[in-house]
């Protein structure tokens, strides 16, 4: 029997597919294809492919965006026959809640991150200044002009500024969240055209002007974790599992002077880190649901992260996950960012995400199909705003037009 | 026109040409210097001299099977391109030696088949081949491209064959061939250097088109285009890697290209000349 | 076998009619020429006897048999085209080879007809060569070997020798009228040339606007041509033809005398005329003359004879070698 | 050639293309027009209906879309007159006697081997990246301010990268209509006085006029199409400085998965796409006939 | 003005020597024609002359002044190509003005010597067309034109009709004529046809692989070529060259007999010989005849000469248009 994998390309599911062998040495009869794509690409490939019943993947890697639509139409099979020692109990309880429906889990998070704020001790000492464990957006806006020097090429902040749902909008949604803002209102009215918007935006592109570097409309992830490895960047703030790179002495120049800290706040409660996880599920129309969940329990069991451990050691395991990972103390010494990044990860309620009350789930999304179009409309003309092509005001007026608009036309608006 | 050209006017528009020649194919050189250099190198300034480090090359093929993909990619190009030629070359020859009033309509009508635009009918079309159980095939996709293809090919062989004096096929039918000999033992292989130039720029286009190859093949089908999407934009430091699979899938056709140039010069005139 | 009979044909491209209806016999062995100017039909004549074009009426049949709907290949002509239209991409041996090939003959048949073409065309030592590698002359030799070897019921050549030079179109002149005498097949040849169509014709077709002015040997058409367009067309240099008076004095609106029957004088004769251009060809000069009111002349004189520009000399025309048109153009 | 058999004939091989492509065309286009009326959103199949001309409006009344058309014409017309100019240039110069051209002429065509989301990436983070890009290195080691192509250039990135992969393509074209040019006219034209400028204007230009329209006829094609492009580099930002046609509908298809409205675009995409083909075909058509 | 001198000129392509040193004076107003067979070099010449070409080593002068490194442009010659090198996209009108418009004429000047050059061409009412949409006479006219508008030292022209037919060689070789009558300006004129070097030529250069033969008038040549070579080049249908016996009787290696100088009879004369093959061209008659040891003869009859293939004939060269040669091929 041979199961269709598909997988986005990142370091961990990579290093998976190496690992392979182990799981086929304990279910000889069932191979594995894999389908490795960029992130964009697979999201496009398996919504098409599931929406449209091709019927092509056995297995689908899968964000905390796709769980909930998909449940609800009923295109994942619920993960009951995960075996008996796959422990679901041990999952990280904001993980697991963003994976299930009516109390079961449709897609097994093969690793799991949230964000925090990772910035040079170094630079914070010769700033005069002391992070705080959970500081505020006020001590982070003072530490990035403290820190920023052009002429050494440092700056004091970088963030994300590309645009896309997935890209800035990801990154200014938690931060909105912070500062009391929301997608929409209990009755899905876009609320952009209010303050709680208006201040975020503002704060974030005055931010990035002073003390941001050059070209920011365009980094993502990548690039910034680019910057910050040269030493060019006082304070990043995205996922967790960057942590593992920065402080990585291969790659990274500043490995030994990476201190962490929780996502800032503005006081109302919630902090602007968000929540993500890459989830193994399996589409309802498969042939070959018994394998598939065999391979997931393999690929999401406690046992996989043991595997990592021997193999290529603690450092490596894919985070996020499961509790008993963070009270296992070799990862704890492997991991500095470890106690950090579960404290974030428990920070970020993917039911609750902001201080006002919405309709949706999701942290730095909202769990509706509509979002990813709508995500990426605002995502553009909030870079426009970043890189100074139009103001913050338009590019919140033109958000919320666009917005009413879309969801007029979804019929969420009656 | 045959006069002396002085040896200093040879040498200036040597360098000059050699210049532009550089600047254009930088970002290529850039890529392929930059395959051999290690991830930190990659990112840590303007540098033509790399470590000479194959471990990019290494971690490329750890991660996926180059061979299935280039194999793949042959196998789908190459197809289309014949399927499309056999598709191709009867209607080239009716245009061509017995044209009607509407014959540049037919070709312009042709042409304009390639201007849906492909994510409009990514849908429809993952439908048809879902229900003809064409998904992830090389057949699905050899005909799919045959078929993006086709116009071009129909164009470029009817203006090759434009060129060809009716009197040979006249010839040949005096001589009793029958319409089959004639294509066969005549017109095809009077026209080689056109067959063989919109061969190479089909094979070109096959290879590099990159939607439809990549949203219709999961495993058994996949080309080079799909390889390369699995290296754009991970997390982490990628350049050197992304450079290194970037190499290996432009390689074979680059190298192709490169000896066919000059067939492909000839070819690409589309009977510009004359 | 090669007899060719043509039937009231016609032949209209859209609303153009070429050819209007149009008879045409021609026997067993014979050397057809046509001639004409330029756009007159010529070829498009030898194209619906050969099938590449379709009649726009009438009937056209070889040997008896009715073959106006027939494929060119099933007629069992063989062409010669002006432009030869080798196969580029085969050798020699394989051009001449075609025609058996398709035929479906055997290759040691094929082997014997081809190198016996080639003996006969003097092209054996040129087999293995493509026609690229050919001169002019030789590649003219290669499309009539194509042509030979199925011993086809006629051959049909169109303006074959046009793209040689001088030199090499007397040659292959001789070689042709020398083939003829060989083989004895129906030939049907068009042409521009007067020396072409003089020289090798058993019958001269002469058309004009698609319509035959005039059928018979050639030294028929020379001396006794049926009209005014005949006497024009035949003959080099052309045949002088003077309207008015002169012509009144032989009863004739027209009279047609050639430059090679007016005789030359530097004392006396029948017209007065002053010396224009004279032409000298070594052999032959020719003097183009202005006679008063008989208009100007050509004349053909001795090569050696030396009168001047704007010198007077007398021409008189041979008396039996005056052609005389009426009003309507025809031979009286 | 005109006998009525062959051209029987003729009709009958024509039909295998023909009827090809007109299924090729109409199926999927029938299909299109089919959804374009309904509201169908992929990711909730439950929820289709008839929704009349309303994705049209949509689609016409997104922010976007004016803006798309405008800067889906400035990318084609940008992208040709680069590569048209450009390689008539390029093609002048490789036309000259010199050492090495087989090479030169290699590296030259070389970027129309790559494919285009490779070109993309390479020029994305390579090239034009104001940290690490080539650019950037150079900018910095003169001194001067990096610049941020993809933000403050955005359409115009886009412009040159597309350019770069179909510049070799003219350069060719116009190569050979170069080299095709008789060397008999370019001597008349010497000896009536004409100087290297005059031959250029009076002789070259109207030479290679045809391949021009060759140049301008194929690519006009592909560029309407362009998308990965932009897919790659700026995601059709900032604001929707770089979004074309195609971008919207992509949009609108992959991340909104509204079939609905993305069969309205691709509708209303064919039918710019022929208005600029008509367009396009009387301007130059008549150089093909030549 | 345009008195052409080439001083010790010689011309290489690589190792190959295409001129070997040559010294050629062509005078002011002078009809000069190349004759050569192909590939002798007069185009090469005439590029040099022109300028299109680099000489390898020499000089050349026009009006005495040294033009050897001097631009085509600078030369002052108009040049009329064999192709005729129309610029295609260019009206009639726009060819013939281009070279004055590159001379930077003013407008009305340039209408009014267009216009002028137009009539003496009669190629008013073919202004506004395209070369495409000419016949190949009117070409030719409008490559004239675009010369003579220019009024250059000289006139280079190659092969200018060889691409025409027949009966419009005849008209254009007239109106070249007429035209050197009317501007006394040098040509230096190349073909390979008889016919125009004979009538066209003041004077006659003969080349043989970059060779000058023999500079003469027309008359020269043909009356006392200075040897073998061309001897056997002018005159049409070429000399009859006999070795031998027969030569030998006349005290030289080989004798040469022109066509039409062979007297011929049934009855009695020098050379007894068989008829092969009869070339009927109404004015003349050419007869091939086999005349035992002395070899085949051409022999120019009178048209109306009534003998077939097979009969005896007895032939009497005039005896004093017997030309003789030596070992060395020299006339004697
Ligand atoms: N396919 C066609 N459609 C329309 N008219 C045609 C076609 N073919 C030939 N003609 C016209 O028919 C006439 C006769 O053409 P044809 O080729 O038979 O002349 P021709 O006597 O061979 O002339 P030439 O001596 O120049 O070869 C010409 O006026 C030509 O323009
Ligand atoms: N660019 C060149 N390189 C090498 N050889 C050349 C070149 N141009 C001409 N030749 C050679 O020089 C010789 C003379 O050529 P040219 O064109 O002058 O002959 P021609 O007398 O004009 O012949 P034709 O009557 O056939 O036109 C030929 O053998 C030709 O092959
Ligand atoms: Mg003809
Ligand atoms: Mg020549």
């Amino acid at each position: 029997e041979t199961i269709t994998i598909a997988t986005v390309n990142n370091g961990d599911m990579v290093r998976m597919q190496k690992l392979t062998d182990d799981f086929t040495a304990k279910n000889p009869d069932i191979q594995l294809e894999w389908v490795t794509l960029e992130e964009n690409v697979l999201r496009e490939r398996v919504t098409t492919d599931i929406a449209t019943k091709g019927g092509q993947y056995d297995v689908m890697t899968i964000g905390t965006y796709e769980v909930p639509i998909w449940a609800k139409q009923q295109w994942l099979l619920p993960l009951d026959g995960l075996g008996a020692d796959y422990d679901a109990a041990d999952i990280i309880p904001a993980i697991a809640g963003g994976l299930s429906a009516d109390g079961k889990l449709y897609a097994a998070p093969f690793y799991g991150e949230s964000s925090f704020v990772m910035y040079r001790k170094d630079l914070m000492e010769k700033a005069g200044l002391t992070m705080p464990d959970a500081p505020t957006w006020e001590f982070i806006a003072d530490a990035a002009r403290k820190m920023t020097d052009r002429a050494a090429d440092i700056n004091g902040i970088c963030l994300r500024g590309k645009a896309g749902w997935g890209e800035n909008m990801a990154f200014l949604t938690a931060m909105s969240n912070s500062f009391g803002a929301r997608w929409f209102d209990e009755k899905w009215q876009p609320q952009f055209d209010q303050p709680e918007w208006k201040n975020t935006l503002q704060f974030y592109v005055d931010l990035m002007k002073e003390a941001g570097p050059s070209g920011a409309s365009s980094n993502g992830f990548n690039e910034n974790l680019a910057l910050f490895q040269q030493g060019k960047c006082g304070m990043w703030i995205d996922a967790t599992v960057a942590a593992s790179f920065v402080s990585n002495p291969k790659d990274s120049t500043v490995a030994d002077k990476v201190g962490y800290a929780l996502a800032p706040d503005t006081g109302l409660g919630k902090r602007g880190n968000w929540l993500w996880a890459w989830s193994l599920g399996i589409p309802a129309g498969t042939q070959k649901a018994e394998a598939a969940q065999k391979f997931v329990s393999w690929a999401t069991g406690k046992g996989y992260l043991d595997l990592v451990a021997s193999k290529e050691g603690w450092a490596n395991v894919p985070p996020g996950t499961r509790t008993s990972l963070y009270n296992n103390p070799e990862y704890q010494k492997a991991a500095p960012f470890a106690k950090m990044t579960l404290d974030s990860i428990n920070s970020a309620d993917p039911t609750k995400p902001t201080v006002k009350p919405v309709p949706y789930v999701g942290v730095q999304f909202v769990a509706i199909p509509e979002f990813q179009g709508l995500g990426t409309t605002v995502g553009q003309l909030f870079s426009a705003a970043l890189a100074g092509q139009s103001s913050v005001d338009d590019a919140l007026a033109g958000a919320q037009t666009a917005s009413v608009r879309e969801m007029t036309r979804a019929g969420y608006i009656k | 026109m045959a006069r002396a050209v002085s040896t200093r006017r040879k040498i200036g528009f040597t360098v000059a040409a050699w210049v532009v020649a550089l600047l254009i194919f930088f970002p290529i050189l850039y890529t392929i210097i930059t395959s051999f250099k290690s991830e930190t190198e990659a990112i840590a300034g303007f540098s033509l001299v790399p470590s000479g480090t194959l471990e990019s090359y290494a971690e490329v093929q750890a991660q996926s099977n180059y061979f299935k993909f280039f194999l793949n990619s042959v196998i789908i190009a190459v197809g289309s391109t014949i399927l499309a030629l056999v598709v191709a070359v009867p209607a080239a020859w009716s245009m061509a030696f017995s044209p009607t009033k509407r014959t540049k309509d037919i070709l312009m009508w042709m042409l304009s088949t390639k201007m849906m635009p492909a994510v409009a009918v990514l849908v429809p079309i993952y439908l048809i081949f879902r229900d003809t159980y064409l998904l992830d095939t090389r057949i699905g996709l050899t005909v799919m491209l045959m078929l993006i293809n086709l116009p071009i090919v129909v164009w470029m062989l009817y203006t090759y064959f434009r060129e060809i004096p009716g009197e040979i096929l006249e010839a040949a039918r005096m001589d009793g061939a029958t319409l089959w000999g004639e294509i066969v033992y005549v017109l095809t292989p009077m026209a080689v250097p056109g067959i063989a130039s919109t061969m190479l720029l089909n094979i070109i286009l096959a290879w590099n088109e990159a939607f439809w190859t990549i949203r219709l093949t999961t495993t058994n089908a996949a080309p080079l285009t799909a390889f390369i999407a699995s290296f754009s934009s991970p997390q982490g430091l990628f350049w050197a890697k992304l450079s290194a699979a970037s190499t290996l899938a432009i390689a074979p056709i680059l190298i192709m290209g490169w000896f066919s140039q000059r067939q492909l010069v000839r070819g690409l005139t589309f009977g510009a000349v004359k | 076998m090669g007899n060719i009979t043509l039937n009231k044909v016609s032949k209209s491209f859209g609303t153009t009619t070429i050819i209007p209806e149009l008879d045409l016999e021609i026997e067993d062995g014979e050397f057809v020429v046509f001639v004409g100017p330029s756009g007159c039909g010529k070829s498009t004549l030898l194209r619906l006897i050969a099938g590449l074009e379709d009649t726009s009426a009438g009937k056209i049949s070889i040997d008896g048999r009715d073959v106006t709907g027939e494929a060119p290949a099933k007629r069992r002509l063989a062409m010669v085209f002006q432009s030869y239209a080798l196969y580029p991409h085969m050798t020699v041996y394989k051009n001449i080879a075609f025609p058996l090939k398709m035929a479906g003959e055997d290759a040691a048949v094929i082997d014997k007809k081809v190198k016996d073409a080639a003996r006969v065309l003097n092209l054996t030592n040129y087999l293995e060569r493509r026609p690229g590698q050919l001169s002019g002359g030789q590649r003219q030799r290669v499309a009539i070997g194509r042509a030979i070897v199925r011993q086809p019921s006629a051959f049909l050549f169109d303006e074959p020798l046009s793209n040689l030079d001088a030199a090499l179109r007397g040659t292959m002149r001789l070689e042709i009228s020398e083939l003829h005498h060989q083989l004895k097949t129906t030939m049907i040849y068009v042409t521009h040339d007067q020396v072409e169509a003089m020289t090798m014709a058993d019958k001269i077709v002469v058309l004009n606007a698609g319509n035959i002015e005039q059928v018979g040997s050639p030294m028929e058409l020379y001396k006794t041509p049926k009209n005014l367009f005949v006497a024009g067309f035949i003959g080099s240099p052309r045949m002088n033809l003077i309207n008015g008076a002169a012509a009144a004095r032989h009863g004739a609106t027209t009279i047609g005398v050639r430059p090679e029957h007016l005789g030359i004088s530097t004392t006396a004769g029948e017209w007065k005329a002053t010396v224009g251009v004279a032409e000298h060809l070594g052999s032959d000069t020719f003097l183009h003359v202005q006679a008063g009111d008989v208009g100007t002349l050509t004349v053909r004189a001795d090569g050696e004879l030396g009168v001047r520009h704007g010198e007077t000399v007398y021409l008189t025309p041979s008396p039996n070698k005056i052609h005389r048109f009426g009003a309507d153009g025809r031979a009286m | 050639m005109a006998t009525r058999q062959t051209s029987t004939l003729a009709r009958f091989m024509m039909a295998p293309s023909v009827i090809l492509l007109f299924i090729w065309m109409i199926v999927p286009l029938a299909m299109t027009l089919w959804f374009s009326f309904q509201n169908y959103n992929l990711l909730n199949p439950a929820n289709v209906s008839f929704a009349g001309l309303f994705n049209y409006k949509f689609f016409y009344t997104d922010p976007a879309f004016f803006q798309s058309i405008w800067n889906t014409l400035v990318l084609v017309v940008g992208v040709l007159l680069i590569t048209v100019i450009g390689g008539i240039a390029l093609a002048l110069l490789l036309d000259q006697p010199m050492f090495g051209q087989g090479i030169v002429r290699i590296l030259v065509i070389s970027p129309f081997f790559v494919m285009p989301p490779v070109a993309a990436l390479v020029w994305k983070n390579m090239i034009m990246h104001p940290g690490y890009g080539v650019f950037a290195d150079f900018a910095k080691f003169f001194g001067a301010q990096p610049v941020d192509w993809f933000a403050q250039f955005p359409l115009f990135s886009i412009i040159i990268i597309v350019a770069w992969q179909w510049l070799p393509f003219a350069t060719l074209i116009l190569l050979t209509a170069l080299q095709s040019l008789d060397g008999e006219q370019k001597e008349a034209a010497e000896m009536d006085g004409a100087g290297i400028v005059s031959r250029f204007i009076y002789l070259t230009i109207p030479h290679i006029s045809r391949a021009v329209t060759v140049v301008i006829l194929i690519q006009t094609i592909f560029l309407l199409g362009v998308y990965a492009e932009i897919l790659v580099t700026t995601n059709g930002g900032p604001g929707y400085a770089s979004t074309n046609l195609p971008f919207l509908i992509y949009r609108t298809a992959l991340l909104g998965y509204d079939v609905g409205g993305a069969s309205a675009g691709g509708i209303i995409a064919v039918i710019l796409a022929n208005i600029v083909a008509f367009f396009l075909m009387r301007a130059v058509g008549k150089n093909l006939d030549k």
